[in-house]
């Protein structure tokens, strides 16, 4: 047979529980797979659980400040934790990540600063932060750009000719099932693949594009988009921190020595609005929330703590109450943020002088500056 | 007379084209059981049914370009552009396809396709959802450029649109979605798609604009009024073709003419009235055209998009200008 | 195993002698393949063969007026005749093709007149015939646009209500190997799969996107793309005009009867130049282009058609003198072509009344005649 | 001195610019042994190896997605889109990522990205091959766009091109690829990247162009001279920035100014120039600034171009029109 055996029924997004690579389950317990053996010290899983812990309470915080019209808006990474941190804790010094505008969990991960993210959300920037300086591009908000800016990247990395090497790095691109559908995307899967790229797609299939549901944008678990493209994809429980550990390490380690591009999806929920303005009650049933919140990743990781002892009530009261102290230092910090001067609106257009730039700005001083002498 | 927020009044007119023509379509990104994230085609799936009002992949090239392709079955597809900033994907297919099938076909293809773009700034968005890109299609021949200002042309222009044979890009003004007016849904005596309207006589100066700035120059005039000066507002509604006619009348008249925009006035479309009208109008303008506009940046970030986007003092500091030329 | 074992090397385009439908030998030896019987009458076989010599013959002569500074360019189509005319002759009345630029052949299955085409390369128009009276769009010189193009009218036709009805039609959208990188090729190929849209991408793969050879665009079999979006894929022999046929027709069939997109790759080869003003030696050896001969489209037919006595000399003079008058008489027609009327340049643009286009046309019209008052 | 195409010369710019810095890739569609199916950067990649000369998948929206994370990476790509017609796939990232990175930023991140672009008609082509997309650029803020016109500027400005910290939008005239002239290649004391040039001076009128349009403009300044009139004939080379300082200095002069350029006049390019020197030089003009150009249709099939595009006698209608104002 040459035709492809695999025809998809439309609309049909693969099995209700699909196969999915899982090292922890919903109930805590721990499973092995035979691909991806982890072994994990207490402290590291503690940390986990910190950074888990953490990225929700900066979240809620964020969720709050904008109900209360501090922030313009906020994309919510609730549900998506397991998959941003443990992804973000597989990256090395030399890998560089490139996010969309949800992944404030990957960003804890490189340390970029929570209030540089409150920023943008605030309309103080456009983001802002050094990438280089966190190995943390910016956000971008056009759907799938940022694959291919990973994916030129990557071949950057190639030529800088240190695959195989101690310093050598990967990309990272972040995106979500939506996205998969974008020509930029799938040209990232061309020239990844074909140049051999060292990068990982990292899917973050949450099951909704604000309000369209996974079956809009594709027929089979998106996983398997790879195989299209000639290169590895692999589905993994987006709600397990150990498992998304695992998996993104490996493909990582695959990318910085030279084997090339691995697509990983990480299959989870995004268990509140698609953004502060949105309205879930509009396109999907209460019903399927609650299903996914049995899935909670932190909940998991708490139970496999509290099952094996490696944890006591100090230790989980301690993580609450230092998420919360941060919580509240990063509120008082995004009240405190100051709005740009007006006429930084010409800054930073150009990196050389640009007359049309001088002649705006002057203008623009000359006219801001009539009204002071006019209220003098 | 019903009063309808410009968003509604957009929604009705949708309705109103889908019930009197079936192949009239909806496609775009959440336009289904959301109604779009501005609730511009709310209800309509529910009524017309998932084969009429289509939820697309997140692909905006793909929805343009299956657009034409259903436009050449026979079908009249609405599209909508989730905000101004994602129009771009979009762009090829616009520009050497929808664009340019008609004369490729010389004649013979025709593809009554709408793109809707909400567009312009001032609700505290982040990047992207701000922009004012009609320049980039009014200089593409072969497509007709539409922005309306108010409820009522909304309802009308729309249905303006659906209808015409040659593509539309059509632009509403996302910051005055909530406004409200008053609106005659049951008769079809409308003003031309491609007429200017002038939206307040005045005899000392003309304004013109359209889309979302057409109000700041309506209060501007007002401002202006009570220091005794009349100025005249011009809502073009069309950018390509322009009601040149209408305009260079006015100027005529006035000896003066600011054109107000958001969108950055470097290349932007001031430029093409202010050049139109300087050869129409050389020996009776008192002053040179002056255009406000957007900065010739990038968008600001939301919180200093005020000073960005043409106000009330900028319009009248060139108001004034004209006459101090 | 979650992770796809199809690792595919970068720069392995498959074997080299990929696994293939093939149902005539290049030696002309017909072959059976289980999923693609195939029954052909002498007369068919005769038709077939006829097809693949006029086509070829046009295009020769299309080649030689372009020399001949006659025409601006032309995408020749030598090597692909079979390619062209199997699938081709696979279309029914209802069917809509969606081509390039370099579909000459299925134009002529579809009755375009070589004329128009000869037009457009001269630059008399771009194109300019009715897509719906013929049942074949407009050429898409804009790479992979008509695609997406092809995939809306197949939204069409199941709106209409029409599959699985004798009224049914399918679409076929033509690209190269090149094409499959372009964003607008992968889209159709997310909205076909997730739509269930009757559509058949028939991708000629002749081995080359102007210089760039296979494995710029992909590391695996092209065909297989089709399974990183869920409907089924298939490699034929490009110059085995029966198994074109074949895998078309099923294609189509399965199509129209809404069983949706199949992806057909047909393994072929550019045996020109890319155009006229293309030069290969450049970038590729005269020994692949020998190869290549030894498959040549037409000869396999002929010598089945000769080995089975189901031909004998007179056909075969009297077909060449046929395609040799044809070509006569095209060249003819060619010349005589008029140039269009300047002032035909505001035509066309608009379908209703324009006021910048009948402005610029009456400056334009005063303009020109003020030059014949001048000459007066 | 070396005698040089502007084809060769621009061969030779890249050439010098990949020798005096490594980082120097060059990306693009057929642009390795074939040279570019113009031959502009033949040998290149013979001589610098298929590392740094790049040929990628045929995805122009890919090849500047990829040129921006090189760029990311250090890197300065200098990217060629095969014809004018086939940018608009790559129009997306060069308007919302190229553009506005370094804003977004905040000025940490910078793009040296060179796109290059064959521009213009007069080569016979089919559809798509002879755009004059200028416009859809100069109003990007966030970009640098330049057009040269003969060899020696080719050969300069190619390399002050990829030197610029900024993304550099750099039109050539393909028409004009097999013109020749004298170019010192010993020399790097150029004219400034965003200087305009008077290649013709004179006293009457003033004549703006840029790209493949100022050889035909010199040529109507040579036939003007002949019946008595002088010209002043100004190469832009920048679009944005505008060096309006010496294009206002000239049209003081003069009082009188065409604008000539292939793209349609409609919103075109000569649209900003024309409301930018009537602001400037209102009380000097003795007739509206004139603009020549493209008709506002799409362009015509390549039998018929030479109607389109503006010539000589086109330009010399425009100049006296602005004597009988
Ligand atoms: C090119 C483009 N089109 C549309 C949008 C508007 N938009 C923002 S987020 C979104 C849905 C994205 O869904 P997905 O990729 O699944 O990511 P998620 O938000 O679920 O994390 C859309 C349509 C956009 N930002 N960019
Ligand atoms: C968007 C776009 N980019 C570039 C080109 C220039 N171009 C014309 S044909 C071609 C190669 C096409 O290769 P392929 O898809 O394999 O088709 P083939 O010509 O081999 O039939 C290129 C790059 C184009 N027409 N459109
Ligand atoms: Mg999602
Ligand atoms: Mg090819």
């Amino acid at each position: 047979m040459t035709i492809d055996s695999v025809r998809g029924a439309p609309g049909d997004p693969g099995p209700a529980e699909p196969e999915l690579v899982q090292l922890l389950t919903p109930e805590g317990q721990r499973v092995e797979h035979p691909d991806y053996p982890l072994e994990l010290g207490a402290d590291e899983v503690r940390a986990l659980y910190r950074d888990l812990v953490t990225v929700r309470r900066i979240d809620l915080e964020a969720v709050a400040l904008t109900r209360q019209g501090e922030l313009g808006i906020w994309a919510s990474l609730l549900g998506q934790e397991a998959a941003q941190i443990g992804s973000g804790r597989a990256l090395g010094e030399h890998d560089m990540v490139f996010p969309t505008y949800r992944e404030h969990g990957v960003a804890w991960c490189r340390d970029v600063d929570p209030l540089n993210l409150l920023g943008l959300f605030r309309g103080v920037n456009h983001g802002g932060w050094d990438p280089a300086k966190y190995g943390f591009h910016l956000y971008t908000i056009v759907i799938g750009s940022q694959t291919l800016h990973a994916t030129g990247y990557a071949m950057g990395i190639q030529r800088d000719g240190v695959l195989g090497t101690p310093s050598a790095g990967a990309t990272i691109a972040y995106f979500g099932d939506g996205a998969t559908s974008q020509g930029d995307v799938n040209e990232s899967f061309v020239f990844a693949s074909v140049f051999n790229a060292p990068i990982v797609f990292f899917c973050q299939n949450n099951q909704w594009a604000i309000s369209e549901p996974l079956e809009k944008q594709t027929r089979i678990p998106l996983y398997r988009r790879a195989q299209g493209y000639g290169f590895p994809g692999v589905r993994v429980d987006g709600n397990d921190v150990f498992a998304c550990l695992a998996v993104t390490r490996k493909a990582l380690e695959a990318a910085r020595t030279g084997q090339g591009p691995t697509f990983i999806e990480a299959y989870t929920y995004r268990m509140g609005a698609h953004t502060t303005t949105d309205d879930p009650t509009r396109y999907r049933l209460k019903a399927e929330e609650e299903a996914w919140k049995l899935k909670d990743p932190i909940e998991r990781v708490k139970a496999y703590l509290v099952r094996g002892d490696l944890a006591d009530s100090a230790f989980f009261e301690e993580v609450e109450a230092d998420a919360k102290a941060m919580a509240r230092e990063l509120r008082a910090a995004c009240l405190a943020l100051p709005d740009p001067e007006p006429l930084s609106i010409f800054e930073n257009v150009y990196a050389e002088p640009h007359p049309l730039m001088t002649e705006e700005q002057e203008q623009f001083a000359a006219y801001l500056a009539s009204f002071e002498e006019a209220s003098r | 007379m019903t009063t309808l927020t410009l968003g509604k009044a957009l929604n009705e007119g949708l309705r109103k084209a889908m019930d009197d023509d079936p192949k009239v379509l909806i496609m775009g990104e959440d336009v289904g059981k959301l109604g779009g994230v501005f609730r511009i085609t709310d209800g309509l799936q529910k009524d017309f049914g998932e084969e009429r009002v289509i939820d697309t992949p997140l692909a905006e090239s793909g929805i343009v370009g299956t657009a034409i392709g259903l436009a050449l079955r026979g079908y009249r597809p609405v599209v909508e552009i989730q905000f101004d900033g994602f129009v771009f994907p979009a762009v090829d297919q616009i520009i050497t396809q929808l664009a340019k099938m008609r004369m490729r076909s010389l004649g013979k293809v025709e593809l009554p396709v709408v793109v809707r773009i909400p567009c312009g700034g001032g609700i505290g968005a982040v990047e992207h959802h701000s922009e004012s890109p009609e320049v980039y299609f009014t200089h593409t021949a072969g497509l007709r450029v539409v922005a309306c200002s108010n409820p009522a042309d909304a309802y009308s222009m729309i249905q303006q649109s659906i209808a015409s044979p040659d593509p539309v890009v059509f632009f509403e003004p996302k910051r005055r979605y909530w406004d409200k007016a008053d609106v005659d849904t049951e008769t079809a005596d409308w003003t031309p798609l491609h007429a200017a309207r002038v939206v307040r006589p005045g005899d000392d100066v003309t304004v013109l604009s359209y889309g979302p700035a057409v109000k700041t120059c309506l209060e501007a005039a007002v401002a202006a009024g009570e220091e005794g000066r009349s100025v005249e507002v011009i809502d073009l509604r069309s950018l390509n073709p322009l009601d040149i006619e209408t305009v260079t009348a006015s100027v005529h008249r006035t000896g003066r003419c600011v054109v107000v925009h958001e969108a950055a006035v470097f290349s932007g479309y001031g430029a093409e009235l202010a050049a139109r009208i300087t050869e129409r109008c050389f020996y009776r303008l008192e002053a040179p055209v002056l255009r406000v506009g957007g900065f010739s940046t990038p968008y600001p970030p939301s919180r200093i998009e005020d000073h960005y986007l043409p106000d009330l003092d900028r319009i009248l500091d060139a108001v004034d200008r004209t006459f101090g030329w």
